[in-house]
């Protein structure tokens, strides 16, 4: 199935875009999207972590991942 | 009502807000880290609001390009300390309030006491290693802890720590994000800030830390607020269960900073080399000579580096050679580093 | 970049924030209307992110309960108008900016002249009246108005009367409340405000300025936020098309005041009678004697009043005891009612 | 049907509490659930105008109120 993830922060210049639409197997979790965004994205793991939240809860490695969630990426922020 | 609190009687006529709301706010310690974007706001609210103990924690100075989001600050005062600035600015604004301010950095050698002496802390830092640093003192303190960042248009608000009914705590910063790379995430400095947002957020930040102290309603507690100043859409996500174990405080690492006087020399002779780490366009715009790496991308040149030689990194302010020299020190720590104090404009 | 702009560095750095955007906001001239709770966050960021030519109107003095909330004032600015000292604070801040204060009241004498010669206005009002004398005026004089509300724990922002792409205007007030009973709707006085929340919509409102200005992405337009600073929740609500017509301005009404002096006078010789309309528990507390109905009883009440009679209004500012003489005004024209001017503490 | 209404800002005051529970016809418009209102709370009629959103879309007065549809009466604010 097709899943759009919205991004955050310094993840909208590692996607080069404010969303990207990627491609996983049907009935998948929040860590097996999480690989497939970091293989298409690296630079994505150099951040350490970041946060995945479907339908406005934070995403650990095991929720599953239906169509039509609502999934944003958000990296972390230093500024002050 | 005392009569010194007339000052108050608008937030007093809130429903739930009484004498002892008010009593709650007078006679509470707070510690604000970071007198910057967030921290001139946070300051600025509850000191208007009456909170009886202000202690302001910056050993930073006033600069120029703090200006338009610093509203503590005026031009007469760059080079000035920021605590010591803002403490003397606020005590005017509210004189009930007791102010002081503490001009030397947070490490891991003085966390411990200050967090202990306050009732709330407010993280209004801008950098990773202070952020994590006050997380874990809190935790370990059980303090709650207020935090809040920002870069470009979007901010993030949290109450973290908190009691809850079970008596467990809720979420802290390490449940959001484990660890970071700082070397990875840009700072205000390269990708910009809206004042406005610091602004929003900063007084978001104050609200909770009134919410918390005068007991009125809900807080971001379990949640972190995420907000987008260009679309001024909001989202509050919600946390897991605190399952991170936070023991001990990791050492502050010392970080070797160099004079620009003394690098130069050391360039003379020979003996040093001087490392651009700001961006390329920061690069072709002035620079001082040197190899040039963007910070982001040091760790993937590391076999450039000769163990033979000293190295000194330079950034605009200081801020992100500091981190360069924290990563040199963590992969090459055979290599000797220093981060040029002040920055490139000291040269 | 101009070599005063370093200021001005950390936001030129945004995305899409170039030297023509701090320009465009170098050369804006911008009107605040109201130096209160919102006014004062608005007037501060604004200043500091380089507006050019800033006005700002209000016709009031600082007051002791204004402080809780409005940043820019002292103990010591007391009595004095609330917009020269903004003025004077603002400019030691960046004196880059051009500050002009306006003490008089807007009124629909002068808010034609004072609309036209500034690009944006920002509704920062405490009272309908003139929020719908700015609306109208900016709706006939095609100008983008920016509003902010408060009241507890709530607040609203929007901009009004943007071009749409189709040549029309987008919402405006009217749009969203055609009219109002301004004594049905408690002030921050009666009902209080949370400090942090003006700070919250202030700098929102100051956002949407700076987004029009440097036309930098999304504004409110069409759009109302509506946001609750205990749960933190906000919702942006979509607006109808504008099909409110207005092509006049509602002349401003008088209010004939009078000082404790002459109304002890008047009711020394029988001649005058004191109403406090402040509510139960204000009169409960303190009262200099009358009759007494809370602002939103008063229009039930209106056979209690002798037309033979004077009768003075009272409240604690002056403000309500001002909506309660409009109201008898228009409903007992023939009744003579002043308010007491600065409200019972001048008694 | 019933529908719940949220309040906000003197409308709370008004209810006497953060949201109401009205019952109306099944298919009606936002005019009949204000009338509803009014009747049941007469203190609305006096503000002279109050907005009705459904669904965060402002309601004009033909909008249709459906079930499960979330309702919230926003009343003018004045302060500053």
């Amino acid at each position: 199935m097709k899943v759009t993830v919205l991004a955050f922060g310094i993840a909208k210049d590692i996607f080069g875009a404010s969303s990207v639409e990627v491609e996983i197997p049907g009935d998948t979790t929040a860590a097996r999207l999480k690989a497939v965004l970091e293989q298409n994205y690296p630079r994505l793991s150099k951040l350490a972590s970041y946060m995945l939240a479907v339908n406005n809860e934070y995403a650990g490695d095991d929720m599953h991942i239906k169509t039509g969630d609502e999934i944003a990426l958000i990296p972390p922020v230093s500024g002050g | 009502m005392q009569p010194d609190w007339e000052r108050y009687s608008c937030q007093m006529a809130l429903p739930g807000f009484d004498e002892k709301a008010q009593q709650r706010l007078q006679d509470a310690r707070i510690l604000i880290v970071g007198a910057g974007g967030l921290g001139c706001p946070v300051a600025q609210y509850l000191t208007a609001a009456g909170v009886g103990n202000i202690t302001i924690a910056d050993d930073d100075a006033v600069s120029e390009s703090n200006l338009h989001r610093q509203i503590l600050y005026t031009p007469a005062d760059i080079g000035s300390l920021k605590s010591v600035v803002a403490c003397e600015r606020l005590s005017l604004q509210n004189p009930q309030v007791k102010l002081s301010a503490i001009t030397k950095r947070i490490t891991s050698g003085n966390v411990s006491q200050l967090v202990n002496s306050n009732d709330i802390i407010v993280d209004c830092t801008d950098n990773f290693e202070t952020r994590y640093l006050l997380n874990d003192a809190v935790v370990i303190a059980a303090k709650p802890l207020v935090y809040g960042a920002i870069y470009q248009f979007e901010g993030q608000v949290a109450i973290w720590n908190i009691v809850n009914a079970d008596g467990s705590r809720s979420a802290n910063y390490r449940d959001l994000y484990p660890q970071v790379d700082a070397t990875q995430i840009p700072n205000c400095a390269t990708g910009g800030v809206i004042p406005t947002l610091a602004g929003i957020i900063g007084c978001m930040q104050a609200n909770e830390v009134i919410k918390y102290l005068t007991q009125t309603r809900e807080l971001l507690a379990g949640k972190v607020l995420v907000f987008d100043a260009q679309t001024m859409q909001s989202r509050i996500i919600k946390l897991n269960n605190n399952n991170t174990v936070i023991t001990s405080i990791q050492p502050t690492q010392e970080v070797g900073v160099i004079d620009a006087e003394i690098a130069k020399a050391g360039i003379a002779d020979g003996s040093m080399q001087l490392v651009d780490i700001r961006t390329d366009q920061e690069h072709d715009e002035f620079n001082i000579g040197g190899m040039h790496f963007e910070l982001d991308e040091l760790a993937d040149n590391l076999d450039t580096f000769d163990p033979q030689k000293s190295y000194v990194f330079y950034c605009s302010s200081g801020k992100r050679s500091a981190e360069a020299v924290k990563l040199m020190q963590e992969k090459l720590p055979q290599v000797k580093v220093y981060s040029l104090k002040g920055g490139v404009s000291t040269w």
